[in-house]
């Protein structure tokens, strides 16, 4: 009964028996919009402490153990820190791209949030157009990082900006056509009929070769776009110091350092969405009885569930991989990822036509 | 090739290059004028082929300023140290960074730290010393320096 | 005064040459240059056109001091100038000691001496291992590189009482007898080494990514690595026979059995896999001389006052950088009346302008990973 | 031809990049090899080599006695004058002849650099290396100390 959406269901009848439905309809949005920055913080929280321990662990230290029970608070210190701390504006910078940038990264963030199925039918907004949605609104992220860049009046930042403006567009391009695998497959780009078409199984199980493949090319092309690890140019600590948010400080740099996890968070919500069923439970065929035992565990866990598997994934390939070059980074994906993920379309299609997926 | 066969060759090459006793190798004195043309022979002759200056200094003896060059050849395993006289008032030689790259550097720092100057040298700068140090010269014996420098 | 501000008033105007070139600095304080070297490097777009280093950060005249300092007290400044090979740089100044004062080291000293030696060029490159892989952005490396670095410090610790700038060596010998466990100690640590060294090929030198970054970066011709005076692992990573202790052998090693690592690669990952495999030598010396330290006593008897008869000394010994030269011109005093350090830094670092010209900044960072610049050693 | 190295390629760089990932996930997993030391936590069982030099300091027996007889050795062989010995002459009891004696051992902790060579030097074996390192102090001027305790005097028979 506890289910999320039985929750938003009750919410929805007491506001319209409240007030009229015009007035419900402004306060649910108020109350989404909360929820959504309640969210973004508890995920900055939680993302910021589990990267802090995966690298721990994996370099072989404890991490941190300090600040509350076995350093929990550790991500609340920081921000309380980040907060208090000052924001200066360098002299020289363009005062009004160099404020607005951190805002453009945590809007995209925003935005991208409303697609987003967390749990069974407990979605912002059910739009037809979902994957294409997507698409469209990750690709403005770039514009904040090149202003910040640009605004900084600092040469670093500038190198560190043009670089990673070349990375994003570039990545976006293998991203987009491994989505196209799997929305091949189900015939629809809305998000619910995607998820509703694994209902007897995962796509990455169900699309056997082709889709692992989509896969493998969907994670390497959304590292690269929210500037992670082994293609972490824009901000190369040993190259550019810290590339386009070298001048940020305080609030400001606290902003874009959410934005970047939040980015990962969705990326790995809209991975998990297409490749692993995003809140639908694990069903193989028609072993009625297992799949029974798995609608048990709720629909919520299933989905954050596999965010976060995808998530350890992408922190994982950060401190296992050196950084690449600026220009086998292009080459990686010119000459490597975009013919692959080409064929790898025509070979979704043909599977689709004939029907050869389970 | 031995000391005695390198005394020899080097005679052969430049009649008036005098020897000194001291140290394991051959130390040959040049006259500062007849060093480039002599460096350039060091390093072409067949039988020498001193391709490697490991080590170039400059020595202040209160009369005079010497310069000493470490030569070794990587092909025939053998060295030898060349020295030239240089006046203390107007300490100049010719740079013979094009005939060993390493030179470039090793110069500047003698420059800056002796005032001994490079003739034709590519890019003759202070290389440690910070700006505003040119014509110190702190390594010779006669620097004043009462702040930092302690007499005993 | 800023020292880029006198290369940006003659900066080339609009239609010259060179205009439109960004002039960065990397350094006083960037994370790659692992000390205070300052590169003033001009750029066109993402492709590096020239470097100029601005040296002095961290000159501290060590020849000028030297000079005023008796035998025994020059010895412990040479650990301060390249502190990671400073068990070598100490043994190159007793040697030219013993060498001016013919004074006879007693062969349980020159073990000793030869293990530390060892030892600390071991530490040397983990360290440098470690701070490699940073430099191209893999964090982990370095952690897993100073688990190994801290069981020699801790082996040096308990002998030698400090852990960096160990003054151990003295002329004559070593300052005191070995510690009772420090065999147990340095088996242990072969131990470890021999489990741990498959990951080293495993996490670095075997990822494609490294290969990538580091194939064909900053070449450099044997003839150039000669004319630019580079010793150590940059010659020996273009193939040139520049080891001192196989060159002009001193004190044990013509009597140890061990290769000389040549690559002929002549680029950054030649000169990476001369230094991975050179500590697998310095594992076999070890190995060696583990096992059979004679007896005897540890230190020669000097006399209390050391002068140095009249002339010039030279010693040259192999560090973990490459040739250190300690060359003196003694009067007969207490004090040396002239003193030159041959720093391997300082050449190896003038080999950068010709590698990297024309390369990426990546391959700029790339390159000073593997000269392995250590920045007291470049500016004495 | 072009499409075999091709995917030959992309075979060995995958299979590369999967061994650097099993030996990071073997570190993830594997908590005992964890070398991180606690350090204010562990002062207690700390335990540090004896011959570790980290300050110096002139021991003084139960009843106030050192073996420091003032000969300044330990000062000339200071590399960097860290050392400063102050002498006095007092009268010997029963000789009557007068005698030098150590009057205050000065002894500069921020500019010593742990070289050991000063004990090295001390003809009477009476200073030693303590294993001591937590030297920050709030004031620099209480680095410079006294090592001969007040009203102390030397050791009856050192010479």
């Amino acid at each position: 009964m506890w289910s999320f959406s039985e929750i938003a269901k009750n919410i929805d009848l007491w506001l319209n028996g409240l007030v009229g439905s015009t007035w419900a309809l402004v306060l649910e949005m108020v109350i989404a919009g909360v929820a959504v920055i309640g969210l973004f913080a508890a995920l900055g929280l939680v993302l910021v402490i589990m990267e802090r321990k995966v690298a721990a662990w994996i370099q072989i230290r404890l991490g941190p153990n300090r600040v509350g029970p076995k350093g929990m608070f550790q991500s609340m210190a920081d921000t309380v820190k980040l907060l208090v701390k000052e924001g200066m504006t360098p002299d020289g910078a363009d005062r009004l791209l160099f404020n607005v940038a951190p805002f453009i990264a945590m809007i995209v963030a925003m935005l991208l949030m409303a697609p987003i199925a967390f749990a069974k039918d407990f979605q912002l907004w059910d739009m037809n157009i979902g994957v294409l949605y997507i698409t469209a609104v990750s690709s403005l992220s770039v514009i904040g990082i090149l202003m910040a860049g640009w605004a900084s009046n600092n040469k670093y930042s500038l190198l560190g900006a043009m670089r990673s403006g070349a990375q994003i567009v570039s990545y976006e391009l293998s991203g987009g056509l491994a989505i196209l695998a799997v929305v091949v497959l189900t015939g629809s780009i809305s998000l619910t009929d995607i998820i509703k078409a694994q209902e007897n199984g995962w796509w990455i199980f169900k699309g056997h070769i082709p889709v692992i493949v989509a896969f493998i090319i969907y994670i390497i092309a959304v590292t690269a776009e929210t500037n992670r690890a082994p293609f972490d140019l824009a901000e190369a600590e040993s190259e550019l110091t810290a590339g386009f948010h070298t001048e940020y400080s305080g609030m400001k740099f606290a902003l874009f350092f959410l934005a970047e996890y939040i980015n990962v968070f969705i990326v790995c919500a809209i991975g998990a969405t297409l490749f692993f069923g995003g809140w639908m439970p694990l069903h193989i065929g028609n072993w009625h009885a297992f799949n029974h035992i798995m609608d048990y565990i709720p629909s919520s866990v299933w989905f954050f569930g596999k965010t976060f598997f995808l998530i350890f994934l992408i922190m994982w390939f950060r401190w296992t991989f050196p950084r690449l070059r600026i220009d086998q980074l292009l080459n990686l994906e010119w000459k490597y990822l975009l013919p692959i993920s080409m064929i790898n379309l025509l070979l979704v299609t043909l599977i689709a036509i004939l029907g050869w997926h389970f | 090739m031995t000391n005695e066969e390198l005394k020899v060759k080097l005679t052969e090459l430049l009649p008036s290059v005098t020897f000194e006793e001291g140290g394991e190798w051959l130390n040959v004195v040049v006259e500062p004028a007849e060093w480039l043309a002599f460096a350039k022979q060091l390093k072409s002759d067949e039988a020498l082929q001193f391709d490697f200056l490991f080590c170039l200094t400059c020595v202040d003896w209160k009369t005079h300023l010497t310069m000493v060059y470490h030569l070794r050849s990587t092909k025939l395993q053998h060295a030898v140290v060349v020295k030239a006289k240089l006046d203390r008032t107007k300490p100049e030689i010719e740079t013979v960074s094009d005939t060993w790259r390493t030179a470039e550097f090793h110069e500047r720092e003698v420059y800056e730290m002796f005032g001994v100057h490079f003739l034709h040298h590519p890019d003759l700068r202070l290389l440690i010393l910070p700006a505003g140090w040119e014509g110190k010269n702190p390594m010779r014996k006669d620097f004043e320096d009462p702040v930092n420098m302690i007499k005993l | 005064m800023y020292r880029e501000t006198e290369i940006i008033k003659d900066a080339p105007q609009f239609g010259e040459p060179g205009f439109g070139d960004l002039v960065i600095n990397v350094g006083p304080q960037h994370p790659a240059t692992h000390g205070v070297l300052h590169l003033i490097i001009t750029l066109n777009g993402e492709t590096i056109k020239d470097i100029k280093p601005n040296l002095g950060y961290i000159h501290r005249s060590i020849e000028k001091m030297c000079e005023s300092l008796t035998y025994r007290q020059f010895i412990y400044v040479t650990s301060r100038m390249d502190y990671l090979s400073a068990h070598i740089n100490n043994h190159a100044c007793a040697l030219v000691v013993e060498k001016g004062l013919q004074v006879e080291v007693p062969e349980r000293a020159q073990v000793i001496r030869v293990l530390f030696d060892e030892l600390t060029r071991i530490a040397s490159h983990e360290l440098w291992w470690g701070a490699m892989a940073m430099d191209l952005g893999a964090f982990t490396p370095f952690f897993h590189s100073f688990r190994e670095r801290e069981t020699i410090n801790v082996i040096m610790e308990e002998t030698c009482g400090a852990r960096l700038t160990m003054n151990y060596y003295v002329p004559g010998g070593v300052m005191w007898d070995l510690h009772p466990d420090f065999q147990k100690r340095v088996k242990e640590f072969l131990a470890l080494y021999k489990k741990k060294i498959h990951e080293y090929d495993e996490l670095v030198t075997g990822n494609i990514i490294f290969q990538n970054r580091m194939k064909g970066i900053g070449y450099i011709s044997a003839e150039d690595v000669i004319s630019y005076g580079c010793t150590g692992p940059v010659a020996r990573g273009s193939g040139v026979h520049s080891d001192v202790r196989k060159v002009s052998p001193y004190s044990i090693y013509n009597k140890l059995d061990f290769d000389e690592v040549l690559e002929t690669g002549g680029d950054s990952f030649a000169r990476y896999v001369v230094r991975i495999k050179e500590m697998h030598q310095s594992i076999k010396i070890i190995e060696q001389l583990i096992d059979n330290i004679p007896e005897g006593d540890f230190q020669a008897k000097t006399k209390a006052v050391l002068k140095l008869p009249k002339g010039e000394y030279y010693q040259s010994v192999e560090t973990a950088r490459g040739e250190l030269g300690v060359y003196i011109v003694s009067e007969g005093g207490t004090t040396p009346y002239r003193i030159k350090f041959r720093s391997p830094g300082f050449s190896n670092l003038s080999a950068l302008n010709h590698m990297i010209k024309g390369g990426k900044i990546g391959d700029l960072i790339a390159a000073m990973g593997t000269l392995d610049l250590v920045i007291p050693d470049i500016d004495r | 031809m072009f499409i075999k190295d091709y995917i030959k390629d992309i075979a060995s760089a995958l299979k590369s990049l999967a061994t650097g990932m099993k030996m990071t996930g073997y570190y993830f997993t594997h908590h005992k090899e964890i070398i991180t030391e606690q350090y204010p936590d562990n002062r207690d069982t700390l335990v540090l080599a004896e011959r570790f030099k980290g300050e110096v300091v002139m021991p003084h027996d139960d009843n106030n006695e050192h073996a420091c007889t003032g000969c300044t050795s330990c000062e000339l062989a200071c590399p960097n004058g860290s050392i400063k010995i102050i002498t006095k002459f007092d009268v010997d009891a029963e000789t009557g002849k007068r005698k030098k004696a150590i009057d205050t051992w000065i002894y500069h902790l921020d500019l010593c650099t742990m070289c050991g060579l000063c004990v090295e030097a001390c003809p009477t074996n009476a200073i030693k290396m303590a294993p001591t390192f937590e030297h920050s102090v709030f004031d620099r001027n209480k680095l410079v100390k006294k090592l001969n305790e007040d009203g102390s005097k030397v050791r009856a028979g050192v010479e």
